[in-house]
């Protein structure tokens, strides 16, 4: 009797592991399409046909060139940011700063390139610059890393909180110091030099900045899976006190890995400047950090996937003026687009394994 | 003159922050941190001022904002609490939900004018000097908010409910033991949060300043949030930092009208220095103080 | 064999073929049991022989798969443990279920009140009247934190005693936190509870305090009963320690005396204050030698500084005044790296919270510390390191699991293992080890403890913490005791004795 | 790990993707979108015609009782009068190189004409204007131009210099407050324009300024405006993109306003005293027409047009009822006299905030020399901030 029973208790449990073979995948899709149909009820609700549309939308994201090189223009800077959020949270902290972090990298290297840079040859140039982003973004970070390691104070809280400073920074210098002289008073930077500008592609705005991106998303992902130090990061990230017990310097790596994502992020920042703006405003790159920190949470912090998720939002940001021109609808429905995808994505994640 | 002129602006705009902040401190006494808040608020902001349009009675808006806010910090709760879903990456998403719902139905809202609420000056005390004007002119709204935090006190600290609350914030399997949903409390308290933002956004668009734009809260939620780790979890204190907040704010005007060669964007940042110091100088403190629970999310359990 | 009472049933619970299976695992198979009003019934077991399987079963923490439990002389179903609360059952478990940041009060309301209103008055008298009754003393405004483990312990009986309707109470190894004189408070307790006309469940794994107190026992073997008895003697002890034992024959620990001998010093801490997470003094004055073939034990109660003297000894705690040495070299303000470096190997009282890394295999977490790691490169060599983990002796000889498999998803006496292992290959100078038979089968604990006395013979210095004092004056040379922000002795192991210790743990210096 | 290998791989193939795209458009210059067909005809096509949509880009919403909405009803005239075309709008639109691409995807939709309407789309119309010169841009405020792109504004200062007239006549503190959002050209001389007007009635009167930072946030609105009354100011003027709150605000506290960017006496039946308005619909069918016709180049359009109270570009709206009619009669006067040109609002001296002349005796400043006001003028409390 006993041991009928447990095989009828076991039984209906190996149905579920055969179903469940196929079902991620089916689900996955389920999940993947449900916000764009979500969404095109919605548009149907405001008589636009949504298959009309998304079929438009396709067509002026991959329809040409232009258009892809547009997405890839807009996924570069999320890709980075998104390696900001990804590679402290290896080590276990939160990074909400890639905002703040990428706007004092857009004013590090505006600064560089206006002031210091502004007669260099392209080759030593834009190097010097982007290294100026990377300072820029780094020391924003330290800030966060230093209130963190010395002060005690969480990363999450303090990162956030800095994102308004440095956006107030940014607008104390492009109202003052590094205000245009030519400018009459408008609150932007003077331009940058011609030679500092990214090499671009014919025809469309496209740089070499999204190189740049996939050769860091790379490098992130192989120190972090193949490196010593990676190996030290993750440990660090899974338990603090083991890593703690192991010798390691968390305090040290907590710092550099904030650093380091600071630096990602204020090179997104100078790729801005050199590749699309060419000067510095107010409202440069202003929500790209948190884009970025929800392409990394879409990817479960993992660097490869980051350039997926941040292609997937640079889509749907391309798309939107779309939205906008084909059907009227005002360019903040895309938000709402963007939210339902993202709601999707992370009300079916589990806790990472 | 210009102090009491200060503190009244401080009451005047801090108070749909100090809501806000009010209904986070709930929620992440039940462990879970909102950063949707600003959503929220919108939503509230909006709906109030929807129905306020419609009805033409504030008090029809607050209700309405309220529930507005409540429902899509729902969206919140459903994905952190059934879906396991990240609660930093959710409120973010959150927030810009919160921003695009908002400005694609307020867009007929821009121009609408309502008859919200006024200051209504309460009688002999706010002919008391100095204090009076600060505290007791001012809409009834602003009343009620401030009259919200000793009570908010009260049941945090002297009923069951609030112990009930706290502890699904520090250890929610204690709760198990007393036949307690854990998960239960967290909803409710998520969406009493979400109540609660959406009321200070209704304070904000059909009190403060009788309009609806969109994104009008301009960060506003995000200030709420860091207000109540700044408060220490602590009702009264988050209500301190709301004012605080809101007090920079008004400072910064009466500087410059005063033409002192001060940078507004300096001012604009005092608030959130303010924030930051606070928090080094009560860091110590403050570890102790937060919720077991919550202390998890912000060292980055499920942000990987 | 009993009959049943339908009229007036003898007992006030009754199980019947309680089966629970994990999985493959089956942790209780076909358990039948009594609790009777007035009566203390025992439940002996070694660790692991499946006791807290059966008692979550009682008190609805797990749904029996199998089995019927009586109450009233009705079938009653306790899953969950609100159900089993409703129907009388409270449970006193090992790990308190308390909320550090809530006061004695408010942890009681949460248990034992209903509906959102919380009438202190009422509720203070009543646990004031309940903790004179029964010699349970509590402030009902201090905060948990506060309290250590024996006053924790009393406000849980507190809440299970005023919980309504509670005729049924476990007790989860209840005397492990308490020192010996407790003990005896305790027991006393027991008494006046059984005289009140509980029924009582005693879980143990401490064959004196049976023999002291049951009425009933029963004993678990690898998830079975296999003694069962109406009757307890004082003479019982062998039955029942062979009925828990079952067939295994032990290997005795084995130690040399080496009493009188100075050996070489290799750590002092000299005149050393240790500070608290709050920077609060947690020890003062400390004086503490460490020599080499030598094994000192610290005794005290947990929660005297333990954690806080440990982490001092490894650099993950700054030492607050005082001088620090290891073999001369001043250690103050070194890092965690730099003591390993100089030889000292730690293994912490919570190695599943602060050693265990999600997601990381045992291959990885021995790299981590102990195997040193071949490098490849910026890489690691890892089937080099695998090769160095399979021909380890110490690792073999502690039953460790495979290297690939995943350190999370190890059992507590799995964790134990590869931790222990770990430090045992490591062969260090100086290993500062917390309770290192926690949570392992009588067999386990005394491999690693005669490993343990083979290091030491080696020349390691061994600093051993342990709650257990048995296990101190069996391993130890010398011991020391914590008690009252104080580090009293060394005593020589040979010229003390167990109450003695156990007076200066409880009382401090003056005793 | 085989996660890891699949997004490796993915990743792989999207940058050799990307890669191949970077080489092959390298190697064929020119093959991509073809910018419209006629950059390499040359002289093809004059800019602006052969289109099928007209463009315009707002920088916020077009319902904000402001700046935006005043555009938008422009654009409104515009489809009205050209039926068969198509409008293509696009609101709150950054200030930053995001406008290019709502640029030519307009382009992309067939428009030939596209008004970007906020100084700050200037660059990035400079930027595809250069791309696709067979389109014709109208900037609004530019202050650069380029083969295909005028830029075309209104002086409204001059009504705002009226305000500033109203305003001392009906204050009875002669504090007078404006609410502004950043320290750029337009807004120091709407604010000297209001206290010189203000001065020319009241010799003791100032303007006390206070910046917001932004151009519509509802909050900072409503603490300038209560902290301006606060201070004892008793009419408001602002220039902010919406207008609403501070005027709502004015209203509720008991003090006068007066108005920008579009008539919103309907929000203050008591204490609106008057605005001044844009009136971009018959401008904006005029330069439309001109472009459609193929006369854009060389017609008033194709540099800086600046429209002035006496082209009806820019308005003083009706006063609001508590204005007195002797107020009323001299207020109108100086407006005949701006429209007849025997009064200039700026004509020297204008001195600064430090008594430095900034305009000398008898000079009489045109509008690019006053769009390059970097100063505030005496009589004006509050400092710009650096």
């Amino acid at each position: 009797m006993k041991q009928q029973a447990g095989a009828a208790a076991l039984s209906p449990a190996n149905g579920m592991t055969r179903g469940n073979r196929w079902k991620p995948a089916a689900l996955k899709t389920a999940l993947m399409l449900a916000p764009f149909v979500v969404f095109g009820l919605f548009l149907l609700f405001h008589n636009v046909n949504p298959v009309t549309l998304y079929i438009s939308m396709i067509q002026s994201t991959f329809g040409d060139l232009y258009g892809f090189g547009e997405v890839l223009l807009k996924a570069t800077p999320f890709i980075l940011t998104g390696l900001a959020a990804a590679l402290p949270a290896k080590a276990g902290l939160v990074n909400v700063g890639g905002e703040g972090q990428l706007a004092i990298g857009a004013l590090f290297s505006t600064w560089f390139a206006v002031f210091y840079l502004d007669a260099m040859p392209a080759a030593l140039g834009i190097p010097l610059m982007l290294l100026a982003g990377a300072l820029g973004g780094g020391l924003w970070a330290a800030v966060t890393a230093l209130l963190k390691v010395k002060g005690g104070l969480n990363e999450t809280i303090t990162s956030l909180l800095l994102n308004y400073v440095a956006a107030f920074t940014v607008g104390f210098f492009v109202h003052g110091l590094l205000k245009d002289p030519n400018s009459f008073n408008w609150p932007f930077s003077p331009e940058i030099a011609s030679s500092l500008r990214l090499p671009v592609v014919n025809g469309t705005r496209l740089h070499v900045g999204i190189l740049l991106a996939l050769v860091l998303a790379a490098v992130t992902w192989y120190v972090l899976a193949r490196t010593r130090l990676g190996f030290r990061i993750r440990v660090i990230g899974s338990n603090r006190f083991a890593a703690e017990r192991a010798g390691f310097r968390i305090n040290r790596t907590y710092f550099w890995v904030l650093v380091a994502g600071g630096m990602l992020a204020g090179i997104a920042g100078m790729i801005e400047i050199a590749g699309i703006e060419g000067r510095l405003r107010a409202s440069t790159g202003v929500n790209y950090g948190y884009l970025g920190f929800l392409a990394a949470m879409m990817a479960w912090n993992h660097p490869l996937r980051i350039v997926l998720t941040g292609f997937i939002l640079g889509m749907i940001s391309v798309a939107g003026n779309t939205l906008e021109i084909a059907s009227g609808l005002p360019a903040s429905s895309v938000h709402i687009l963007m939210g339902l995808v993202l709601f999707f994505i992370l009300g079916s994640g589990r806790r990472s394994s | 003159m210009m102090i009491a002129d200060i503190l009244t602006g401080a009451i005047r705009s801090g108070t749909s922050v100090m809501l806000a902040s009010q209904g986070e401190l709930i929620s992440e006494r039940a462990g879970v941190i909102n950063l949707g808040t600003e959503g929220s608020m919108l939503c509230g902001a909006l709906g109030g001022f929807a129905v306020t349009v419609w009805t033409g009675n504030p008090w029809l808006g607050v209700l309405a904002g309220g529930i507005a806010g409540m429902l899509i910090s729902a969206i919140h709760a459903f994905l952190v609490l059934a879906c396991g879903a990240n609660q930093l990456a959710t409120g973010l998403t959150i927030m810009f939900f919160g921003m695009g719902v908002t400005s694609f139905l307020g867009r007929g809202f821009v121009s609408e004018q309502i008859v919200g609420f006024n200051p209504v000056p309460i009688p002999f005390l706010s002919d008391i000097p100095f204090i009076g004007g600060i505290l007791f002119n001012h809409d009834p709204l602003t009343y009620l908010a401030i009259l919200f935090v000793p009570c908010l006190w009260y049941v945090l600290f002297r009923t069951r409910l609030g112990i009930v609350l706290r502890a699904t914030g520090e250890r929610q399997e204690v709760l198990f033991a007393s036949g307690i949903n854990p998960k239960l409390v967290r909803y409710l308290a998520v969406l009493a949060g979400g109540f609660l933002a959406g009321v200070g956004g209704v304070q904000l668009s059909v009190a403060f300043t009788h309009s609806w734009v969109e994104n009008m809260t301009q960060g506003r939620g995000v200030v709420a949030v860091a207000l109540v780790i700044f408060a220490s979890w602590m009702p009264a204190r988050a209500m301190l930092g709301a004012y605080l907040f809101g007090a920079a704010q008004a400072l910064q005007l009466t500087v410059q009208q005063q033409g002192l060669p001060i940078s507004p964007f300096f001012l604009f940042m005092v608030p959130y220095l303010l924030t930051l110091a606070a928090l080094l100088i009560v860091e110590r403190k403050q570890r102790s103080l937060m919720p077991e629970s919550l202390g998890k999310v912000f060292a980055g359990d499920g942000a990987r | 064999m009993k009959t049943d009472h339908p009229v007036k049933p003898a007992y006030l619970l009754r199980a019947a073929g309680l089966t629970k299976r994990f999985g493959s695992l089956t942790a209780n198979e076909g358990i039948d049991l009594e609790v009777r009003p007035g009566q203390i019934h025992a439940i002996l077991g070694e660790n692991g022989a499946g006791k807290s399987t059966l008692m979550k079963m009682l008190y609805g923490v797990y749904e029996p798969d199998e089995g019927t439990v009586l109450m009233d002389g009705e079938p009653a179903v306790l899953y969950p443990p609100s159900r089993a609360r409703a129907k009388g059952i409270g449970m006193v478990f090992q790990d308190f279920r308390l909320i550090p940041a809530m006061t004695v009060l408010e942890s009681i309301a949460l248990a034992v009140e209903s509906g959102f209103a919380l009438r202190r008055k009422q509720l203070r008298a009543r646990i004031l009247e309940v903790s004179r009754k029964y010699g349970l003393a509590v402030d009902p405004d201090a905060y948990v934190w506060q309290l250590d483990l024996g006053q924790r312990q009393r406000l849980e009986i507190v809440k299970v005693l005023l919980a309504p309707g509670t005729r049924v109470i476990i007790f989860d190894e209840p005397t492990s936190v308490l020192v010996p004189q407790e003990v005896e408070k305790f027991l006393d307790m027991l008494d006046k509870l059984r005289k009140d006309r509980y029924g009582i469940l005693l879980i143990t794994h401490k064959i004196n305090e049976v023999l002291a107190c049951a009425d009933q026992v029963s004993v678990l073997r690898a998830g079975r009963m296999v003694y069962q008895s109406d009757q307890v003697d004082s003479g019982d002890g062998d039955k029942l320690i062979s009925a828990m034992m079952g067939e295994k024959t032990l290997n005795p620990v084995t130690k040399q005396g080496m009493h009188g001998e100075e050996r070489e010093p290799i750590l002092q801490l000299k005149d050393g204050t240790i500070r608290g997470d709050h920077g609060e003094p947690v020890l003062e004055g400390v004086h503490l030698t460490l020599r080499k073939s030598e094994i000192t034990g610290v005794a005290g109660i947990s929660g005297n500084g333990q954690r806080e003297l440990a982490e001092v000894l490894f650099g993950l705690r700054k030492l607050g005044t005082g001088e620090l040495t290891i073999a001369s070299a001043v250690m103050n303000d070194a890092s965690t790296k730099e003591f390993m470096e100089a030889g000292v190997t730690f293994v912490s009282e919570d190695p599943i919270k602060e050693s265990v890394i999600p997601g990381f295999s045992i291959l990885e977490h021995m790299i981590l510390d102990g195997i040193e790691a071949p490098v490849k490169g910026a890489n690691i060599d890892w089937a080099r390191a695998q090769k160095l983990l399979e021909d380890s002796e110490e690792a073999r000889a502690l039953a460790l699991a495979d290297g690939s498999r995943r350190a999370d998803q190890l059992s507590g006496g799995n964790v134990q293992r590869m931790v222990l292992s770990r430090a045992l290959i490591r062969k260090p100078d100086i290993l500062i080890i917390s309770y290192p038979s926690r949570g392992l089968d009588i067999g386990t604990t005394r491999t690693i403890q005669q490993q343990l006395i083979e290091l030491a013979k080696q020349g390691t210095a061994v600093l051993l913490f342990s709650e257990d004092l048995d296990e101190l004056f069996k391993l130890s040379d010398r011991l020391v005791v914590l008690s009252g922000k104080k580090l009293l002795g060394p005593y020589d192991t040979h010229e003390t004795d167990v109450s003695r210790i156990g007076e200066r743990m409880l009382k401090g210096e003056s005793a | 790990m085989n996660h890891t290998r699949k997004a490796f791989r993915t990743t792989l193939m999207l940058g050799v993707l990307a890669l191949s795209m970077l080489v092959s458009a390298c190697s064929q210059p020119g093959a991509a979108p073809s910018p419209s067909g006629a950059a390499e005809g040359g002289e093809a096509a004059a800019p602006g015609t052969g289109g099928s949509a007209i463009g315009f880009i707002f920088v916020g919403t077009k319902d904000d009782h402001g700046y935006n909405q005043a555009a938008y009803i422009g654009s409104e005239a515009v489809e009205q009068a050209f039926p068969d075309m198509k409008v293509l709008r696009s609101e709150n639109v950054p200030e930053t190189a995001e406008a290019e691409r709502v640029m030519e995807q307009m382009i992309k939709n067939g428009a030939k004409i596209i008004f970007p309407t906020s100084y700050g789309h200037l660059e990035p119309s400079l930027n595809v204007a250069k791309r696709h010169p067979d389109v014709a841009f109208f900037h609004q405020g530019g202050l650069k131009t380029a083969d295909n792109l005028g830029t075309y504004f209104g002086t409204i200062w001059e009504p705002n210099y009226l305000a500033g007239v109203t305003a001392a006549q009906m204050s009875k503190t002669g504090k007078l407050g404006f609410i502004v959002s950043v320290p750029i050209p337009q807004v120091l001389l709407n604010v000297n324009a209001f206290q010189l007007g203000a001065q020319s009635v009241n010799p003791d009167a100032t303007t006390s300024v206070v910046f917001t930072g932004s151009w519509c946030d509802p909050g900072q609105q409503a603490n300038a405006a209560n902290s301006l009354i606060d201070a004892g100011a008793d009419v408001l003027g602002q220039h902010q993109d919406c207008t609403k709150t501070v005027i709502e605000t004015a209203e509720r506290r008991g003090v006068m306003s007066v108005g920008y960017h579009t008539d919103a006496s309907a929000l203050a039946p008591e204490g609106w005293l008057t605005g001044s308005v844009w009136n971009w619909s018959d401008l904006f069918v005029d330069m439309t027409r001109t472009a459609i016709d193929g006369s854009f180049k060389g017609s008033i359009y194709d540099g800086k047009y600046r429209g002035m109270l006496k082209d009806d570009v820019v308005q003083l709206t009706d006063f609001g009822a508590s204005v007195p009619e002797d107020v009323r009669t001299y207020v109108l006067e100086q407006k005949q006299a701006i429209i007849d040109g025997t009064l200039h609002p700026f004509a020297g001296p204008v001195k600064d905030q430090e008594g430095n002349v900034k305009i000398e005796e008898g000079a009489e400043p045109d509008a690019e020399e006053l769009e390059a006001t970097d100063y505030l003028v005496e009589g004006v409390i509050g400092s710009i901030p650096k």
